[in-house]
Formats: structure tokens, C-alpha cells, sequence
């Protein structure tokens, strides 16, 4: 429970006290007698003294609002059960990240980057410049929206880049605590634990089948590509979903699951995305999928994916999927069998993009491919409906164009 | 001249920091809306301690007024536990336990003295050794309590020092306004004791001038009246805003003669002090008066305390007034037979 | 010799020898550029001979006189006393080595220096007065880096003995019983911990009501605390009237007063040294403060650069630095641009500050929604060991997590300028800060620190 | 058993109680070499000398605080006001700081205090001399206040007073000093604090009245009963504690009441009186109660003082009319 400061009477008698300056911000550390802010009462102006260390995580009221005695003055996660504390990432601290407003939140890449200025390291600059290209027109790809070498490969009129060099992989998760445990006993408890439970269950109870195929991504690393010229971002990950919640609605029966003797067919497309984690695998969940576009879809899942990362999911972010897709390439494979999750019918699985021999027109000839699954239950999915639904997302992923046209 | 010992000074320097470092420390208590109105010790430090270790804690007596017992540690942890006690409006804060010999804070100003000299007097009219040592400050002495006390005392030749610390301001009143006496030392002539006038940021020579009342006092020569020349470098208390009334140059030049940095430097220059002294100091006055505050919270409070010691029995009123709010009657005073 | 207005051919010219012109003169040189520099005085500029070193060994003179009291506590028992004739001797050693060196790499560049005062005449001519002579240059192109000088108040003027300016204060051979600073920008805050440290009682008189007016009002209000533990007084909201002989006249809100004084050093900033070399005549424009008006290559002709404290933005040797090159580049032809998101600003007072970019105020102010999270030193095992533990380092940044500003007070805070600027000027994220590993126990560590608060995973928190 | 008047009482109790305790000390103005203005302390100086006994410098506010540290330092300090009126000079010691030491240090000191002053009209002295502040005084939680009415209790009241371990003012009234004469105990005699006397037995109305009102309000009963009417009085000798069952007795007795005083009536301690009977025995009450009091005007002087100081025509008027109620 954070630490709640009341705005006490300071001067014998005092009712209210006007905010002058705030010395303090959420997510400043403080301690114990810092001082937090500066007030103006009938009779002085003081600072008042933090009675706890902590981290601050909500202001009571903005420079120039009127307190009265008793409200709330400022929160403090004051750490008092120690380093187990949960940082200060709670919702409350940053109510547009809450989850549920993230998706109605307009596509990142229609903001402008740092207060107009370019983000761009000072080499970048230099580049740009005997490049002659305008940083401001250029959209980043980098971290924080930070415009890389790539991205003025693809922006500058001498732009050489491939529109069939595969994207570069997405960085795969690598720790140090990978596989590590201690000889011995160890209780199968926390994210392990929920794990292990749920895909025992899984492999129990659901009859799996699945099917493997490729398709030829050229088009679909064009798309990107292609709109990253146009200074927007997808990614192939988001053309997956935004793929799959199409063949969902139009194969409800993919978007169901058996439940006691019942089949559920679910009225949402909640598409839950697969991260590995420090911690563990951790699917955080895209509601309503079917309703976003690609370029909302690609911002939404890359900021799941980053509260995945850093552990500030809640756990209505890990609620309520319907369909389940790993990007299991992210991690470098090319087949997998993925297992479907308890309350669902089917998984999608995306293998590493490479550049592989294909045949095209009865010549060989090197284009990326994208070697994917497609996991069902068999209780409620047999072959052909398999097929048709693996069918309408490679149309999809083929040719992402379509999804711009609502084909 | 009697100068304290390397370790005396060592030891005022102690309290002095530490009185300074609780003092702030109760002073965001107060911010924090934890405890109520206090009034900070900033530039009394010297006065207080200094005065203080001149006496022997077994059988001297100091009365304070109301800003000096954080200071008085000389006279016992316990002090501090009051302090505390008093400043979260605990009604044992008053509770001083025999045998320290401190009263409690007196908030009416200079009510204090003819206490002391009462007290004092008691002392000699039982062949108890012994001295009085009465805090009071500029504004104070122009209470007739003042007056009638040193008077009285100089009639008497009661063992008590009149400890006036001088620090500038009564509230907002500055000293002309005050009086137009060329010091308030000067009033002792007409009580017929000697009055001196000291540097009260010199912690040596509020030692030296106290030793010496002290010593007459023992002697049977009678009362002293020491003026101790301070600047009160905080707030009058927490209540107040010394900004519409200080002029900042004043305050700016009084902290240049703080009394803390003048002992701190010399101790320093004779390797008897240094930072991570100075820092220990402050993190042990902490962790006390945090301590003392942590058991001021936890001590019991009986929900008929506030009845107790009015009289050393209730009187029949009383009882059945106690009565009622032990049974949670609304009306507390309804006593009388209704029906 | 050429007598006359005969005007000699040169290709590259320099004006002034300071961290701006000599850094101009270098990187023409090694462009193949034909370069002759003038300096008026001695090569380094204000920064090698009156400033920037000079005060920096003042400051660490003043930290040794002060080690002893701090260091008792490590065991270490020892005193200091400080002779400031030998202080005087030793700053003047360590600008003579530096300016040395200067000219060392001047010569071996293949500059040719001329000792005298430059004036232009006709948008590519300048007249420099030698000793007894004059000597006309004609010029392809011309690098303007004059630098500043300090400002002198009305009704306080120097007199080098009692008034005088930072430059006299550093080259005391005396010690100030009581010295009175004009100004509290960062000069006045250095020589304000450095007297009296050094055993001066200081007061400092600004005319603002917080010190370090220039930096954030958390970053005023922390060292104005750490100034107050010196014992340096501080009037603020005053402003120097005049003096006599008592010392400075002051007047403030509550009227007027003197403050006791025997030395007085006026530190209220610098102005621009654009007047005395004439720049008007090349068709080079002014604005009000004396500033030359320049475009991105700090071309303020097609044939004429100004750079250094001639320009806008804080009057600082890298930033002139930085703008030799940029300027020298355009001079030769290379694409090159001014455009440095940060230049870090240091104070070396006691605490340290150092502010690099946007603190959150700033960016709030521009449009931003900043995200900071500061890391107090209280819970850094280096700041233990070293023995101050007061202080904090901060770091803002922006919605997409970028790392848009770094801010901190402390002891040795300044050497943490160079990760805090590199993070700034390569927009790297929070997650790059909080990402890389920091060497332990280092100060260092505690920009990572900050960084992990901002990334919602905090280590060491208070 | 000796005939004494209230002096002779008051006196003979101080020489018992500084004999029978050395913590007792007497201080106030002239009370020690001339033996008091009254002579109340007469004897006292030449029988236990000058360090039990002080005059002390005029001052009444160094003298009740003067008492606060004596008591502190262990002693049982006796202190007169030579008169109450000039204890206003004393009353922010008395209020302010006797009243509460023990409630302040939580009963680490004892305030041991008596605090003795002649009050009340009659006799002709100059200003300030006559006032009547018992009822200011009751206000002053932490106080007892003690006013008796006759020569025994003087003695016996302030035994018990000197004896207490809280701060007792103690009212000896003037006109009583030598004008009240009776009966006294010899040896030790303790009347205890809060409880009253019955001064008259009476069915049909009682008159409750402290100090001389005591004496004047026996006057009109007897007078009354000439003309068949049986008037309780009823002494309160104790202002504080106050002794609730004895007036909740007379009045359910007698059903009728008058309270009678010589402070000016608004915030007299008669109205205090009357609060306890309307709360003790409203039920028992059959008329009115009514109260004899001097006026809401400062103590006069000696020419119109007898028309203000209730006497026994005003109490007995009083009666007769609270009589009539049906």
C-alpha cells in the first residue's frame, strides 16, 4: 500500500494551503525528510518534509491548486516490505497506460519525435547531412523512435536498400539465468508453476493436430518496407494478427474452445501474443484484435511486448485470449509444435523469415520465406476447416496489401 | 577564566549538534502534520549546553521555558522521551520522573522564575546542596514574574541563575522594543546581584560565566543574572514566518557566527571533531529521536487520562464526570438525577 | 616588412588563440588549410590563463586545504595550511604548461602565430597592430573567436586591488579576510566555495532571488543549501549599489545596507568581445547583447565565421570547441553543421552540478511529457567511500523513453558529463542507459541507477 | 473545648500545624516580625523563627509562585494574600501555575499549597479589600476552595487544607475574624473538605450559604421560626469539592430553596449552587429557587457596602417569597 500524505495544518489552526512548487515528481526517489513540496498558507510559505523514503507516485494537485487541510497531498510507494516492493508502474501512476486505453490511443508514429527535434545520434547527423536528407522527414526505426543508418537507406534518394533483405531478427532473448537451476528440489510455484499447470492441462486434454507450411514473405518485407518509406511501421508479427482476427471471423469455430461438454464459441477476437520473458513465457493479450488495423495492431503489440519485458503486465493483460500466435522465429527456430492454450481452439506459430532456394516460374531463385504451424484441437476442428483457415492468413501474409483494401 | 575540559567541549559539541539535528527532525515531524507546534533551537545551541554541563545533574536544577529541554540531555535520556511525549500532545509529557531534575516546558512566559527562585530557596531552607538554573528569554523579561522574581531573589540570596538568552526577537517584537535598558544584564542592579552579559554563540564562555554564578550560588553569595547574547537563526515556531520581520542581512550575518561551526572549527582544528563524527552524531540523534517518538506513539493512553492528576483524588464532580465519558454517555456532564 | 596598407595575403585567419581559435587553427591545418592566428594576449585565451584552469586548480588547492577535517574520520590525521604566494605560484605553472603545450602544437601544425591585436578594415582585410607597426592581412577566410570579457557594473568599477575580477581573485597572493561576490551565476558559486574553503568568510550577493539563476530552480535551491554549510552567506534579491570604505553598499527589498568587505570580485557574467575587433566592417550583424548573428556553420559572412563566446549559448570553451570544427569544416567546403542537442554545463562548487539537456521543467515547457527519476547518492557505494553522500543524479526522459536530459548535484558529479551528454546527443533510450553495464563501485553506476528507476525496476533505492 | 473567635482559631491552627509538620512554612507580607495585619500569624516568628516563617517583599505574584517552587522542593508552603482582593496581582500564578502543577508534571509534585486571604464586607476598608472572588477561583480546575463559617471549622478546615495534597485557597471572612466566636475542639481537630453542615435544622425551606452568609442566613432562620416557619441552613464549607448529597438532602428535604452570597450575582458561585439543585433534586423542588447576592457593580465603598453585602432582612425576604409559591 503506498504511503498517503495528508496535507497537515502547519500553522495552528490553518484550513488551506496553496501548491507553490512541486520539489518532487512521480518517479523521484525520496527520502525521509526531503523535502516534497512548497506550500503557501494564510501565514508563511513552507516546505513541507517527506515522512516516509519511498517512491513518489502521485502528486495531489498541480502548482496553484488550493489544498484544504486533510487531502491528499502526494503518494509514496514508501518500500516498506523492501526490494519485493512492486515498482512504481501501477496504473494509477500513469492512467494512459492503463490498460484498455492503449488501444484507442492514435498510432505512435503520428506523434512527433522528441519536441520536433530528430532523434539522431550527432554520426547519424553527419550521415544525413552528406546524404543531404532532412532528418525531420525521416521516420526512425530505433528505439524511442530513434532514426538509425537503415532508416536513411531507406529514406535518402540514394537509397540502396533490397526490398527483399529480410528484416533483421528481432532480438532474441538471451539471460543468464537461461536454464540455470540448482541440483535438487525446487516447488513448481509462480509464472513456472502456471505454466507447467496449463500446458499439462492442455496436453491432456486437448487431441492436438497441426499442419506445417512456407510461404514466400517477399511481399510481405516489401510491405514493411514500403511503408516505412511512407513514414509508418508495421511489422510482420502485426500483419500476422491483424491476419489471423480476419480468418477468425470468418471461422467462428476457430475462435471457440470445449468447455465440460460444451462448445464455447467466444463473441470476442482477443489474440493473446507470446513473449519470452526473464521470468518466463508470458502471452499478453490483444482484446479485440479484429477491430484494429495494422498499424494500431503494430504499435499495440510492441508496447505489450515491452511491458512484457520490463514486468509491468497486470494481470488483466494476461486475460481472455482466444487465439494464440508465437513468433517462436523470434527465437531463431523454424518448426515448432506449438501447444494450444486451455480455452481455445488453435495456435499459429511463425518461424524465422530467411532467404531460402524457391522455385518461381520453373527457375530457382532465392526469395525469403517464412516457415509457419498451425495448431487445433481436433474436438472441434478437423482438416478441411484447418486448411481453409491456414489458407485465408497465408492469402493475408502473401499479400499484405490486401489488408490495406479490405480484400 | 574556567574553560571545560577538551572532553567537556567535546561532549557540548555532542549535544549541541544533536539538539540541532532532533530540533529539525521535529520540525518536518510538525510539517509532516506528526506532531504539533514546536518551537526550533536553531542558535540557542551554545547558551543552553554550555550552561547546562556547568551543572551537576544530581543535584542542580533547570528550569526551562519552553525551547530548551531537546538541549538537555545532560540531564538524561528520559528528557528526550518527554519531549517527544509533550510534542505529540501525550499528557505524560509533563512527567519528568523523579529524581531528574528538569520541569517540564512552561509556555507562560517567565512564570517560570519565581518558581525557581521558590525552588531554590527550598533548597537552602532544607540544607539541600545544590543550584536553580532558570531559562528565560529577552521578551520574557519584561514580565512583572521577572521583576518580583529577582527581586525576591536578591532579597533572599537564593542559589538560582537567571539565565536571560537574548536571542533578538520575542516573536516578532526586536529587542528596543523591548526595553531601553542598555542590556538585560543591566537589570540585575537593581536587584542587587551582579548581572554579566555573554556571547552566547561561545560556548566557552557561557561555561566560564555559568561556572561562576554557579560557584557563588554554592558560595552563598547569592543569585546571578546572565544575559546570553544569541540570534534566533529559525522561526519563533512552527507556527510563524520570521520573513516579514527578519531582515536578511541580520540573519545572514548571524549565521556566520552560528555557534555550532565556531565550537565545530576549533574541535576540528584540534583533532577532536571531524565529518564522519559530526555525521554519526547526527545519525545517533536521528535514530534517538526516533526512537522517542516511535515510543511517544506506542505509550498507553487511558481514554479518562485527560481527568487524571487534576486533584490527587477526584473530587465527587469530578468522579461522576469520569463516569460518564467511561460510559460513553453523550451528554458527559449529565450527572444530576434526571428522573 | 610591408609598410603601408599593403595588405598581405592569407588564407586562413584566425583570430584569437583561445579553446575556440586555437582548436580552429589545428583543424585548418590538418584540412591543408594555410593558417595564421593573432593572438592579442597569450595563447590558451580566458580559459587556460584566467578562467577555467586556473580555477579549477584554485578549487582543488581549497579541497586539500579542507581534506583534513574530512579525512580525520579515515584515520588519517593530518593539517594544512595554505600559502597563497605558493598557490599563486603553482596555478601560474599549471597555465604555463598548458599554454606551452598550445603553442607547441600550433608550431608543429604549421600555424603562424602573430602576437598583436587584430581589426577589420573592409569585409576581407584586417589590420593588426605589432609592436611599433601595423601589418594588413587580406584573407580567403576568416575564423572570429575574440571570446568575452568580464562585465563591469556601473558604480563598481575595478580597481584591481579591491574591486576586482575572477581573474584577480584566482591570483591572489593574499587571502580576504572578507570577501564579498558580485554574482551568483556558477563563477561566483566556484570562487565562493573556493575562498571559503580556503579560509575567507564569503558572502555572495545576487541580484535574483535564488543562486545559479541559469540552472533549474532544484538544482539553485540544493547548492544554495550546500553553500549555507560553508558558511557563505548569501544575500539574495540584492543588488550592488556601490562602495566605500566599510565595503559594498547593497540595496534589497528591505532597503539598503554595507556589507563588511576588503575584497569585492564582480562575477555578474561576460560580454562579448565582438566591438574590439571591429567585425562590423565585414558586414557581419550584431544583435542588442553584442552577439554576432550566424547561420548553422557559424558564417556570419560568406567569407567571415564567428565562434566561441561570440555566438548565443552559454559562454563555455567546448562549445567553442566544437564550433571551430564545424566551422573550419564549412570553410573548406565539408557538409557541417552546429547542431549539438546538448552542451553540458558544470559547476564545480561544492556540491559539484552538472545539467546536460532538458531537466523536466524545460521540457514540460516545450511540449514534452517528461518522465525522471532521480537516484540519490545516499544509496551509492562509491558517493560512501569517497565521503559525501549528499546530492542526486536525475534522468529525464521523454514519452518514447528517450533519454532527453541528465542532471545532478554531488560531489565529482562533473566527470559524469560525458555518459550524460553521449546519452543525450545519441538519443539513446532509458532502456540503453539502464542496459549497459556500469562499472562498480563507480559514480557512474548511479546515471543506471536512475535510469532502471525510470524503467520501473529500481536496485537501490532509499 | 475553648471559646475562640475565628482569629484565635486560625492562629492556634497554624502554631499546632507548624509544629506537628517542619515542612510547613508560612510566607506573606507582614505576617512573620508584626505577626500579620489581623495578627492571624501572631507568635509564629518567635516560636519556629526566620526559616519558617518570611515577610515577604510586596509582590503577591512572587509569593504564590515562590510557593509553586517551595512546594517543589519538597515543603508545605502556608502563603497569605493580606487580602483576597489583591490577589488579582497573584492570579496568573494562582490560575496558571499552582492550580496546575500536579495536572502538568502528571502528579510528580505534590502541590501542597495553601493559599490563606480574609475576604468579604462589612468592615469598612478601602477599595479592593472586600472583594469576593471564590467564584472566579472555583472556575480554576485544579483549586479547592475552603470558606468557613465558624471559629471550629477555621481551625479545623484549615488543618485539613494545610494537610491536603492539592492547592487550597483558604476564605477567612473579615467581619468574622473577631465577630464570629465559638466553641473550639482543643488538641487536634480535621474537618474534612466537602462536606457541609447543617448550621440550622429546618423542614420547610433551607437557605445554603458559605462563610459569614452562614451566620446571616442563622440570623434570618431564627428570626423566622419566630413567626413559625422551620428555615434550614445549610453551611457549604467548601466551595470545591462540593458536597452534593448534602444539598440533594436539604432540598429534597425541605422542597424550597434560597442560595445566598456577597459576590455580585452574574457568575457568582450561587448560580453554581442553584445548577446542582435544579440537577440533584429537581423533582423534589416545589417553588423557585431564588438567590440573595451582592450586585453586578464592584465592591463599594463604606458608605453604601451594608446595602450591598446581603444581611438577614434580604435572606429572610428571600425566604418568605419562595414561601408563598403555592
Amino acid at each position: 500500500m503506498p504511503f498517503v500524505f495528508r496535507l497537515p495544518d502547519i500553522g495552528e489552526g490553518l484550513d488551506e494551503a496553496e501548491i507553490v512548487e512541486w520539489l518532487v515528481q512521480p518517479g523521484d526517489t525520496v527520502a525521509r525528510d526531503q523535502a516534497l513540496v512548497e506550500v503557501l498558507t494564510d501565514k508563511a510559505s513552507s516546505e513541507l518534509p517527506s515522512p516516509v523514503a519511498g517512491v513518489v507516485l502521485t502528486l495531489g494537485g498541480a502548482e496553484g491548486d488550493l489544498l484544504h487541510v486533510g487531502d491528499v497531498l502526494i503518494e509514496i510507494q514508501d518500500g516498506s516490505s523492501g526490494e519485493a516492493q512492486a515498482p512504481p508502474t501501477d496504473p494509477a501512476r500513469n492512467p494512459d497506460k492503463a490498460p484498455g486505453n492503449t488501444l484507442v490511443a492514435p498510432p505512435a508514429i503520428e506523434r512527433p519525435a522528441s519536441g520536433g527535434r530528430p532523434k539522431a545520434s550527432p554520426a547519424i547527423r553527419k550521415l544525413a547531412r552528406e546524404l543531404g536528407i532532412d532528418l525531420a522527414a525521416v521516420t526512425g526505426t530505433g528505439p524511442g523512435g530513434r532514426i538509425t543508418a537503415a532508416d536513411l537507406d531507406t529514406a535518402g534518394p540514394e537509397s540502396t536498400a533490397s526490398p527483399t533483405t529480410p528484416a533483421p531478427p528481432p532480438a532474441v532473448f538471451e539471460s543468464s539465468t537461461l536454464g540455470q537451476m540448482t541440483p535438487g528440489r525446487h516447488a513448481l510455484r509462480g509464472v513456472r508453476g502456471v505454466i507447467a499447470r496449463n500446458m499439462a492441462q492442455s496436453w491432456s486434454e486437448i487431441p492436438h493436430i497441426h499442419t506445417f507450411d512456407e510461404l514466400d514473405a517477399s511481399l510481405l518485407l516489401d510491405f514493411r518496407t514500403r511503408m516505412q518509406g511512407m513514414g509508418r511501421t508495421v511489422t510482420p508479427l502485426a500483419v500476422a494478427l491483424v491476419a489471423s482476427a480476419r480468418a477468425l471471423r470468418r471461422y467462428p469455430l476457430v475462435n471457440a474452445c470445449v468447455e465440460d461438454d460444451e462448445i464455447l464459441v467466444h463473441e470476442r477476437v482477443n489474440l493473446g501474443v507470446a513473449v519470452a520473458t526473464e521470468g518466463g513465457l508470458v502471452v499478453p493479450v490483444l482484446e479485440d484484435a479484429d477491430r484494429l488495423d495494422v498499424f494500431a495492431t503494430t504499435a499495440a503489440v510492441g508496447e505489450l511486448a515491452e511491458r512484457a519485458r520490463s514486468g509491468s503486465l497486470t494481470a488483466a493483460d494476461l486475460r481472455g485470449a482466444t487465439f494464440t500466435i508465437t513468433n517462436y522465429g523470434s527465437l531463431g527456430g523454424r518448426w515448432a509444435t506449438p501447444i494450444i492454450p486451455p480455452g481455445q481452439a488453435a495456435i499459429f506459430g511463425m518461424g524465422r523469415i530467411a532467404d531460402r532456394p524457391t522455385v518461381v516460374d520453373g527457375a530457382v531463385v532465392v526469395r525469403p520465406v517464412l516457415p509457419f504451424v498451425f495448431g487445433a484441437d481436433h474436438r472441434l476442428v478437423d482438416g478441411d476447416l484447418l486448411e481453409a483457415f491456414k489458407r485465408s492468413i497465408i492469402n493475408d501474409l502473401t499479400e499484405p496489401l490486401r489488408l490495406l483494401v479490405g480484400a | 577564566m574556567t574553560r571545560p575540559s577538551d572532553e567537556q567541549r567535546r561532549q557540548m559539541l555532542v549535544d549541541m549538534v544533536s539538539a540541532r539535528t532532533q530540533s529539525r527532525r521535529m520540525w518536518n515531524l510538525q510539517r509532516q502534520g506528526q506532531i504539533g507546534t514546536m518551537a526550533p533551537i536553531d542558535g540557542h545551541e551554545a547558551a543552553i549546553v554550555g550552561a547546562v554541563h556547568t551543572l551537576d545533574p544530581s543535584c542542580d536544577w533547570v528550569l526551562p521555558q519552553y525551547r530548551e529541554p531537546v538541549a538537555l540531555y545532560r540531564y538524561g535520556p528520559e528528557i528526550l522521551e518527554h519531549v517527544m511525549l509533550y510534542n505529540i500532545g501525550h499528557p505524560s509529557g509533563g512527567h519528568i520522573p523523579a529524581p531528574t531534575r528538569v520541569l517540564p516546558h512552561q509556555i507562560s512566559l517567565a512564570t517560570q522564575i519565581p518558581h525557581a527562585v521558590g525552588l531554590a530557596w527550598g533548597l537552602t531552607l532544607q540544607d539541600d546542596p545544590g543550584v536553580v538554573l532558570v531559562f528565560f528569554g529577552d521578551g520574557s523579561s519584561s514580565e512583572g514574574d521577572f521583576y518580583e522574581a529577582g527581586n525576591l531573589a536578591g532579597v533572599l540570596g537564593a542559589p538560582v541563575i537567571f539565565l536571560c538568552v537574548n536571542n533578538q526577537w520575542a516573536i516578532s517584537t526586536p529587542i528596543h522594543l523591548q526595553t531601553a535598558a542598555e542590556s538585560f544584564a543591566a537589570k540585575a542592579a537593581a536587584f542587587g546581584f551582579p548581572g554579566v552579559q555573554v556571547d552566547g554563540n561561545d560556548v566557552d564562555a557561557v561555561f566560564d560565566a555559568v561556572h561562576t554564578a554557579r560557584e557563588r550560588a554554592l558560595a552563598g553569595q547569592g543569585p546571578t543574572l546572565i544575559e546570553a547574547t544569541v540570534y534566533r537563526l529559525g522561526p519563533h515556531t512552527t507556527a510563524d514566518d520570521p520573513t516579514r520581520y527578519v531582515p536578511v542581512e541580520d540573519l545572514e550575518a548571524a549565521r556566520q557566527r552560528d555557534p555550532i561551526a565556531r565550537l565545530r572549527t576549533e574541535l576540528e582544528a584540534s583533532g577532536l571533531w571531524d565529518d564522519a563524527v559530526h555525521a554519526d552524531v547526527e545519525a545517533a540523534a536521528i535514530a534517538d529521536i526516533d526512537a522517542a517518538f516511535e515510543k511517544a506513539k506506542s505509550t498507553p493512553l487511558e481514554p479518562d487520562a485527560m481527568l487524571d492528576h487534576c486533584y490527587s483524588q477526584d473530587t465527587q464532580r469530578l468522579a461522576r464526570q469520569r463516569a460518564g465519558m467511561l460510559s460513553g454517555l453523550e451528554d458527559q456532564d449529565a450527572g444530576g438525577r434526571i428522573s | 616588412m610591408v609598410v603601408g596598407e599593403v595588405a598581405s595575403p592569407v588564407d586562413l585567419l584566425v583570430i584569437g588563440g583561445g579553446p575556440g581559435g586555437y582548436a580552429a587553427a589545428l583543424h585548418a591545418a590538418r584540412l591543408g588549410r594555410q593558417v595564421t592566428l593573432v593572438e592579442r594576449e597569450s595563447l590558451g585565451g580566458a580559459c587556460l590563463n584566467v578562467g577555467c584552469i586556473p580555477s579549477k586548480a584554485l578549487i582543488e588547492v581549497a579541497d586539500a586545504v579542507a581534506a583534513p577535517g574530512r579525512i580525520a574520520a579515515w584515520g588519517v590525521k593530518a593539517t594544512a595550511a595554505v600559502d597563497m604566494v605558493g598557490v599563486h605560484d603553482h596555478l601560474l605553472a599549471v597555465v604555463g604548461d598548458l599554454t606551452s603545450g598550445v603553442a607547441g602544437l600550433l608550431e608543429g601544425a604549421g600555424v603562424r602565430v602573430m602576437s598583436g591585436t587584430a581589426r577589420f578594415s573592409r569585409p576581407n582585410r584586417v589590420a593588426v597592430e605589432l609592436d611599433e607597426l601595423v601589418e594588413h592581412l587580406e584573407f580567403r577566410h576568416a575564423i572570429v573567436a575574440t571570446g568575452s570579457r568580464p562585465i563591469e557594473l556601473p558604480g563598481l568599477p575595478l580597481d584591481g586591488e579591491r574591486v576586482v575580477g575572477s581573474a584577480e581573485l584566482l591570483f591572489s597572493t593574499e587571502l580576504p579576510d572578507e570577501l564579498v561576490l558580485v554574482g551568483g551565476g556558477y563563477v561566483g558559486v566556484e570562487l565562493a566555495c573556493a575562498f571559503a574553503k580556503l579560509g575567507s568568510r564569503v558572502t555572495v550577493v545576487e541580484v535574483e532571488d535564488r543562486i545559479l539563476p541559469s540552472f533549474g530552480k532544484r538544482i539553485g535551491r540544493t547548492v544554495e543549501r550546500g553553500l549555507r554549510d560553508l558558511g557563505i552567506g548569501l544575500c539574495l534579491g540584492h543588488s550592488a549599489t556601490g562602495v566605500n570604505d566599510d565595503g559594498l553598499a547593497i540595496s534589497g527589498p528591505d532597503g539598503d545596507l554595507v556589507l563588511h568587505a576588503d575584497r569585492i570580485g564582480v562575477v555578474v557574467g561576460r560580454r562579448p568581445n565582438s566591438d574590439m575587433v571591429g567585425i562590423s566592417e565585414t558586414g557581419a550583424s550584431l544583435d542588442e547583447r553584442g552577439l554576432v548573428l550566424v547561420d548553422e556553420q557559424r558564417r556570419a559572412t560568406d567569407r567571415v565565421f564567428a565562434i566561441g563566446d561570440l555566438t548565443d549559448g552559454p559562454a563555455l570553451a567546448h562549445k567553442a570547441t566544437a564550433e571551430a570544427e564545424v566551422a573550419v569544416d564549412a570553410a573548406c567546403g565539408r557538409p557541417s553543421a552546429f547542431d549539438p542537442t546538448c552542451i553540458p554545463m558544470i559547476v564545480f562548487g561544492d556540491p559539484q552540478v552538472l545539467s546536460v539537456g532538458l531537466d523536466r521543467d524545460a521540457a514540460a515547457a516545450v511540449g514534452l511529457e517528461p518522465t525522471s527519476s532521480r537516484f540519490p547518492f545516499a544509496a551509492s557505494g562509491r558517493a560512501r567511500t569517497l565521503g559525501d553522500t549528499g546530492g542526486y543524479v536525475e534522468v529525464v526522459a521523454d514519452e518514447a523513453g528517450t533519454v532527453i536530459g541528465v542532471q545532478a548535484v554531488g560531489a565529482h558529479v562533473a566527470e559524469l558529463a560525458g555518459e550524460a551528454a553521449l546519452a543525450v546527443e545519441t538519443a539513446a533510450t532509458v532502456e540503453d542507459l539502464a542496459g549497459t553495464i556500469h562499472a562498480h563501485p563507480t559514480l557512474g553506476e548511479s546515471i543506471m541507477e536512475a535510469a532502471l528507476g525510470l524503467a520501473g525496476r529500481p536496485v537501490h533505492r532509499a | 473545648m475553648t471559646e475562640l473567635n475565628m482569629l484565635e482559631a486560625i492562629n492556634e491552627c497554624l502554631h499546632a500545624e507548624m509544629a506537628r509538620d517542619d515542612r510547613v512554612v508560612v510566607l506573606g507580607e507582614d505576617v512573620a516580625r508584626t505577626g500579620g495585619v489581623f495578627r492571624a500569624t501572631d507568635g509564629l516568628f518567635e516560636k519556629f523563627g526566620e526559616n519558617r516563617i518570611f515577610d515577604m517583599p510586596l509582590a503577591e505574584g512572587a509569593i504564590a509562585g515562590a510557593s509553586v517552587g517551595l512546594a517543589i522542593a519538597g515543603l508545605v508552603p502556608v502563603a497569605e494574600m493580606q487580602f483576597l482582593g489583591f490577589a488579582y496581582q497573584a492570579m496568573h500564578q494562582i490560575a496558571g501555575q499552582v492550580a496546575r502543577l500536579r495536572y502538568r508534571t502528571q502528579s510528580r509534585f505534590d502541590p501542597a499549597i495553601t493559599i490563606r486571604a480574609p475576604f468579604g464586607g462589612g468592615v469598612r476598608t478601602p477599595e479592593l479589600h472586600s472583594d469576593s472572588l471564590e467564584g472566579q477561583l472555583a472556575n480554576v480546575a485544579g483549586l479547592k476552595i475552603v470558606v468557613p463559617a465558624t471559629a471550629a471549622d477555621a481551625k479545623g478546615l484549615l488543618a485539613s487544607s494545610i494537610r491536603d495534597p492539592d492547592p487550597v485557597v483558604f476564605l477567612e471572612p473579615l467581619r468574622g475574624y473577631r465577630g464570629i466566636r465559638g466553641e473550639v475542639p482543643d488538641g487536634e481537630h480535621l474537618v474534612p473538605l466537602g462536606s457541609a453542615r447543617t448550621a440550622r435544622p429546618g423542614t420547610d425551606a433551607v437557605v445554603i450559604a458559605w462563610s459569614h452568609q452562614v451566620e446571616l442566613a442563622c440570623r434570618a432562620s431564627d428570626r423566622l421560626s419566630e413567626e413559625g416557619l422551620s428555615i434550614r441552613v445549610l453551611d457549604l464549607r467548601s466551595l470545591v469539592p462540593l458536597d452534593l448529597a448534602a444539598i440533594a438532602e436539604a432540598v429534597d428535604s425541605c422542597g424550597r430553596v434560597v442560595v445566598t452570597e456577597e459576590s455580585p450575582q452574574t457568575g457568582g458561585f450561587g448560580g453554581e449552587v442553584v445548577a446542582t439543585v435544579v440537577e440533584e433534586s429537581f423533582w423534589s423542588l416545589e417553588a423557585p429557587v431564588v438567590r440573595v447576592s451582592g450586585f453586578d457593580v464592584p465592591y463599594p465603598v463604606g458608605m453604601v457596602e451594608d446595602s450591598y453585602v446581603p444581611d438577614e432582612d434580604r435572606i429572610a425576604a428571600a425566604v418568605r417569597r419562595i414561601l408563598e409559591v403555592a
